[in-house]
């Protein structure tokens, strides 16, 4: 492990290495904000990309497995990554308990990206939960080739709603719908999403975080023959395309269904090909 | 310097340190220079098209996990033509697992298998998952035996015979394996455990069982390598829980040639170059001149206390 | 108020909860009452007198231990004069764990050790450290078969064969001792380890191989409980890295009647009540009456799926 | 495990109780002192006796028993325990990041008792390394039943030697040799237990520490003819008689070797029936 420790930088694009943590600090009751000091990662990230955090162990709490989490924000002009994440069990309470100045171990980037650059020109995102995380650097991203954004943000709460500045600081433009203003049903981002592809061209789906709006979006992209994708979630082992434990179902293109790894053909899939569950 | 070399019948590796069949793949190759390790273990191919099992396909412990992933392969074919280009570039022998539901498709599959760039046939008569309630050619000695001759009459390659270790006598299996021609053994595959989801009175795999892996295994599977490097003569190499050089020392010290190291692999991915590091420092330390003088170096207690007094 | 009886073939336990033979002793008497458990199981006795295996004994590991013990005993009359009148003044039935080395020798001293205080006969076919290899009785279906129907000539008591781990088939074990009339089946003992002290050559126990026990074993222990309860009728005692009552519930849940804490007691020595008190609340919650409901109440998880969509 | 963390107290003498930390600080480069908020382990506790330590898991160092620690002062009147102990490996090294203010989970007390009480008018004590914290609270003991104790204190330096302090406080006479002074080999150790013996009325020998210094008191003692005892280690398991790890060879009284339990035999040992090793 002393080795292990030492680690920061490597020739390989995907790498382990041990980073200083800057800020690890709740944005809510429910997330925390955490920023990394990740030169070789930030250097290397595209957006819906995820790293696989070695959750440290305190105690009871011994999560053996790493901890994928999606990166909220690549800053390559200061070599830093940022995560948002829920804390749900067991590795995200080690994690919580982190503090700036301590180290993680990271490895990564992991995963298939989003891929809109030939393919969009305004990318319409709905995205709930944890899709709020995986979905943010699309708009930076696409920002930079000149692709429009919308984001459709859905939270139980306004104050369950996050990165909302950060999109807007990317000039994306934000429309947050919430359960408690009872302003979230599918009903109503339903209309929100047919406006703007309809009245603004939106023509590039992507959507995380909820099942609901899957489902939804991939009603909505078939009826009006609109690309788009989707980041899935499923528990992980090697988080490296090697243990074939975090396969879902897909539709096979062939027909039929098959199983394929959320951490090597994806986290990012086609959104017609994903089996809603 | 240390000489890493070992030899496993009639081929040499570089050094004793290997990845377990299903743990390695193409991703590791982002990660590290596969040029360093003494062999590549491709996951094991059966000779139909496999999905594998049903998800969740895996829960996690302190110390180890279970997995149930079957064996999903998409044939011989889409082997040779789309995953062993990727391994061919390097200057590190492939061993290819296979597995089969019968004798005499094991020996067609390695015919099948035993292309340019494949240099050894590792047989996974051990998979748990294959067969109801686990049961595989390997909890039979003469089953097991009767895999590896055909192997032998079907391929030119030295064949591997990767055992069970659920079963009650792994040394009358391992000495089966080893009249049957066997070159090598690996010892051993993942043991059989469950989980059972009680919030959900459910089995927490879809496949209700799976295979137990990890550090926790280690001193049971080190036992058996022990006990088949007490029964028979030819090279093993051993495969369960190892994280650290030390855990490989171990497995060298009763008996082994080499070995393999799997779930680490999934936590940390340079794990392996860690070990053979640690491997070749413990020798600096100790002056051991070759890596192969560890194979079967425990001494007996009693000896040791002995050889200290004089 | 939940019902936590649970009925072991004649015998009535006030709750599912007991300790694993050779893991507690008088000193959990000073730390708790022992009226509270349901069965006070005693460590095997033998009929000769033994010092056990030499020192080093144990081994630590993450989420588990390796210890050899061997069988320390002072013989059967030392067990009724000095030992049973601790427990006698419970109102817990006492399970008296027998072994031997011939099948002669297990009849006879469990005629010897049936006498007032004592409930149950547990008959350790498994423990791995008496025979060469770790082989025992138990290791195969025929010997253990013998043992019991020896034992059920013998003894009046309720005869429950505790069954080893190390073994192909432990369904095929736990048939034959059901025909051989068992009235019990305790599953199960430890599996069989070692460890190598690197730094000296050595192997880290004195008696080289161990018995590997605790947490890390559970998956694979729970396993075995689960095919035992399918192949059987008679009831099943789980015993094999429970520390909390979740994992008390796993192998009630695959089959079994009542379970055994080991390993654990060592370090939470109230570990047991903390069970008890975790299922009593699960029962609770879930909104069932009678522990015993619980046993075998794993479903399927299509069953499930189709059960939640009705 | 919560149930746990709440104990406090147990109508049994021996309990497992989560104890608030009060203190745990460095005595020299080797040793830290560690004091408990104790009252049902004060309460229950006699010198020689030990307690079996839940040391935390932190990271890589995951110490699966509990570790024997002998009581070094009980402070009845306080309710608090304290320890002495040597960073040495995995179980210590987490001990030894315990902060006041935090908690540890204890077990005890547990095992035999020193047994001078009926026989012994003046104790002379041996005592080298960790046997410094074992034999401390023998002092204090012995005096309040009116016995006199001579401590011999050996160390590898002046700045090794522990407890002279409180000792003296407890009116124990102490003689301290060092290596780096060159006067603790066993022939002047000899000199000066042979000096109290037949000089001072010396009557029961005590020792803990050392091998080399268990073989002289033995020699002594059965040249004189003088009772005694000796604090013994062993890897422990349960620390309650019930696992069987902790044995060691001992005498047997009708001749031969046999193996007794350190924690429930011992550790506190018949001088002349301890194999020394
Ligand atoms: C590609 C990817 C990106 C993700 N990005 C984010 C993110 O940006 N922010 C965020 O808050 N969460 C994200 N998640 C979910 C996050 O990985 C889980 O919340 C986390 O693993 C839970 O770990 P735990 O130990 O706290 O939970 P536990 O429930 O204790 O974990 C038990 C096991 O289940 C797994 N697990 C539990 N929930 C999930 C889940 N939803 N997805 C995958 N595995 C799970 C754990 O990894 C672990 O193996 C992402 C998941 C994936 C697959
Ligand atoms: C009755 C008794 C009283 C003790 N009192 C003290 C004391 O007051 N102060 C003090 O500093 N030490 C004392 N010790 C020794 C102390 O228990 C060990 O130093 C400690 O267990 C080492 O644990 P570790 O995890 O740091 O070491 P590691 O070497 O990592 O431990 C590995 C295993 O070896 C065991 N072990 C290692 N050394 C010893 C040892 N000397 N004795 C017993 N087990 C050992 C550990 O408990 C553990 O099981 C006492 C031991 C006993 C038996
Ligand atoms: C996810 C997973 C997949 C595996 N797949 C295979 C396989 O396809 N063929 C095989 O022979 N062994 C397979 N194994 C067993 C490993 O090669 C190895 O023998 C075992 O995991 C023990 O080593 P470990 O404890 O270091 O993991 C697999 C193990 C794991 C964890
Ligand atoms: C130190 C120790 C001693 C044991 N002695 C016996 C014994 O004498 N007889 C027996 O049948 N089982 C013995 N066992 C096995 C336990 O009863 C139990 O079956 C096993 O430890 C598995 O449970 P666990 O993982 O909860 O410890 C012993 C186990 C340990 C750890
Ligand atoms: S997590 Fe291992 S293949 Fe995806
Ligand atoms: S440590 Fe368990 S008997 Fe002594």
């Amino acid at each position: 492990m002393d080795s292990r420790t030492q680690l920061t930088s490597s020739p390989f694009p995907v790498a382990e290495t041990v980073c200083p943590v800057l800020k690890n600090d709740w944005v809510n009751d429910l997330y925390k904000h955490l920023i990394v000091e990740a030169p070789h990662g930030a250097a290397h990230s595209e957006p819906g990309q995820f790293f696989h955090l070695l959750c440290p162990t305190i105690g009871d709490k011994a999560p053996f497995y790493r901890r994928p989490m999606s990166i909220y924000r690549i800053d390559k002009a200061q070599g830093r990554l940022e995560f948002l994440y829920k804390i749900v069990g067991t590795g995200t309470a080690t994690l919580a308990q982190l503090e700036a100045g301590e180290t993680l171990n990271i490895l990564g980037p992991l995963g298939r990206r989003f891929d809109f650059a030939k393919r969009a020109r305004h990318i319409v995102q709905v995205a709930r939960g944890v899709g709020l995380a995986t979905l943010a650097p699309v708009a930076e991203a696409a920002g930079k080739l000149g692709i429009r954004t919308t984001a459709v943000l859905s939270a139980r709460t306004p104050r369950h709603l996050m990165s909302v500045e950060y999109l807007r600081s990317m000039n994306a433009e934000v429309i947050t719908v919430t359960d408690s203003e009872g302003t979230s049903d599918v009903a109503a981002v339903e209309r929100i999403v047919r406006r703007l592809i309809e009245k603004e061209g939106g023509d590039f789906l992507v959507t995380c975080g909820s099942n609901r709006l899957l489902q939804l979006v991939q009603r909505l992209g078939r009826e009006y023959g609109i690309a788009g994708e989707v980041a899935l979630e499923q528990h992980m082992g090697c988080g490296n395309g090697m243990c074939f434990a975090c396969v879902r179902e897909f539709h096979a293109p062939e027909g039929g269904i098959t199983y394929r790894r959320v951490c090597w053909e994806g986290p990012v899939f086609d959104i017609q090909e994903a089996v809603s569950w | 310097m240390v000489d890493m070399r070992v030899r496993i019948g009639s081929i040499e590796l570089k050094n004793p340190v290997m990845p377990g069949s299903g743990t390695m793949g193409e991703g590791l190759a982002h990660v590290m220079d596969l040029n360093r390790i003494g062999a590549i273990v491709t996951k094991t191919i059966t000779p139909d098209k496999r999905e594998g099992c049903p998800p969740p396909r895996m829960v996690e412990y302190r110390d180890g996990s279970l997995m149930a992933i079957g064996i999903p392969c998409k044939g011989p074919d889409y082997y040779i033509d789309e995953i062993l280009p990727h391994y061919r570039e390097y200057g590190t022998p492939v061993v290819c697992s296979v597995s089969a539901p019968s004798v005499e498709a094991f020996g067609n599959l390695a015919a099948k298998l035993s292309v340019p760039g494949v240099s050894v046939i590792e047989a996974n008569i051990s998979c748990p998952n294959l067969e109801e309630d686990g049961r595989a050619f390997g909890m039979d000695a003469e089953a097991s035996a009767r895999v590896i001759r055909r192997l032998k009459e079907m391929t030119d390659r030295p064949v591997w015979a990767k055992l069970t270790p659920n079963i009650t006598d792994i040394a009358a299996v391992a000495q089966a394996v080893e009249a049957a021609g066997a070159d090598a053994i690996t010892c051993a595959n993942a043991m059989l455990g469950m989980a059972v989801d009680v919030e959900s009175f459910q089995p927490a795999l879809g496949n209700i069982t799976g295979g137990m892996t990890g550090p926790c295994m280690r001193p049971v599977i080190l036992r058996m390598a022990w006990q088949v490097a007490r029964a028979v003569k030819i090279p093993i190499i051993g495969s369960g829980g190892m994280a650290s050089a030390n855990d490989a020392l171990e497995y060298l010290m009763v008996g082994c040639s080499a070995v393999q190291i799997g779930t680490v692999n999934f936590i940390h991915p340079t794990a392996m170059l860690d070990v053979i590091e640690g491997i070749e420092a413990f020798c600096r330390r100790k002056g051991i001149a070759r890596v192969s003088e560890l194979t079967g170096a425990m001494r007996s207690r009693k000896e040791y206390r002995e050889q200290q007094a004089a």
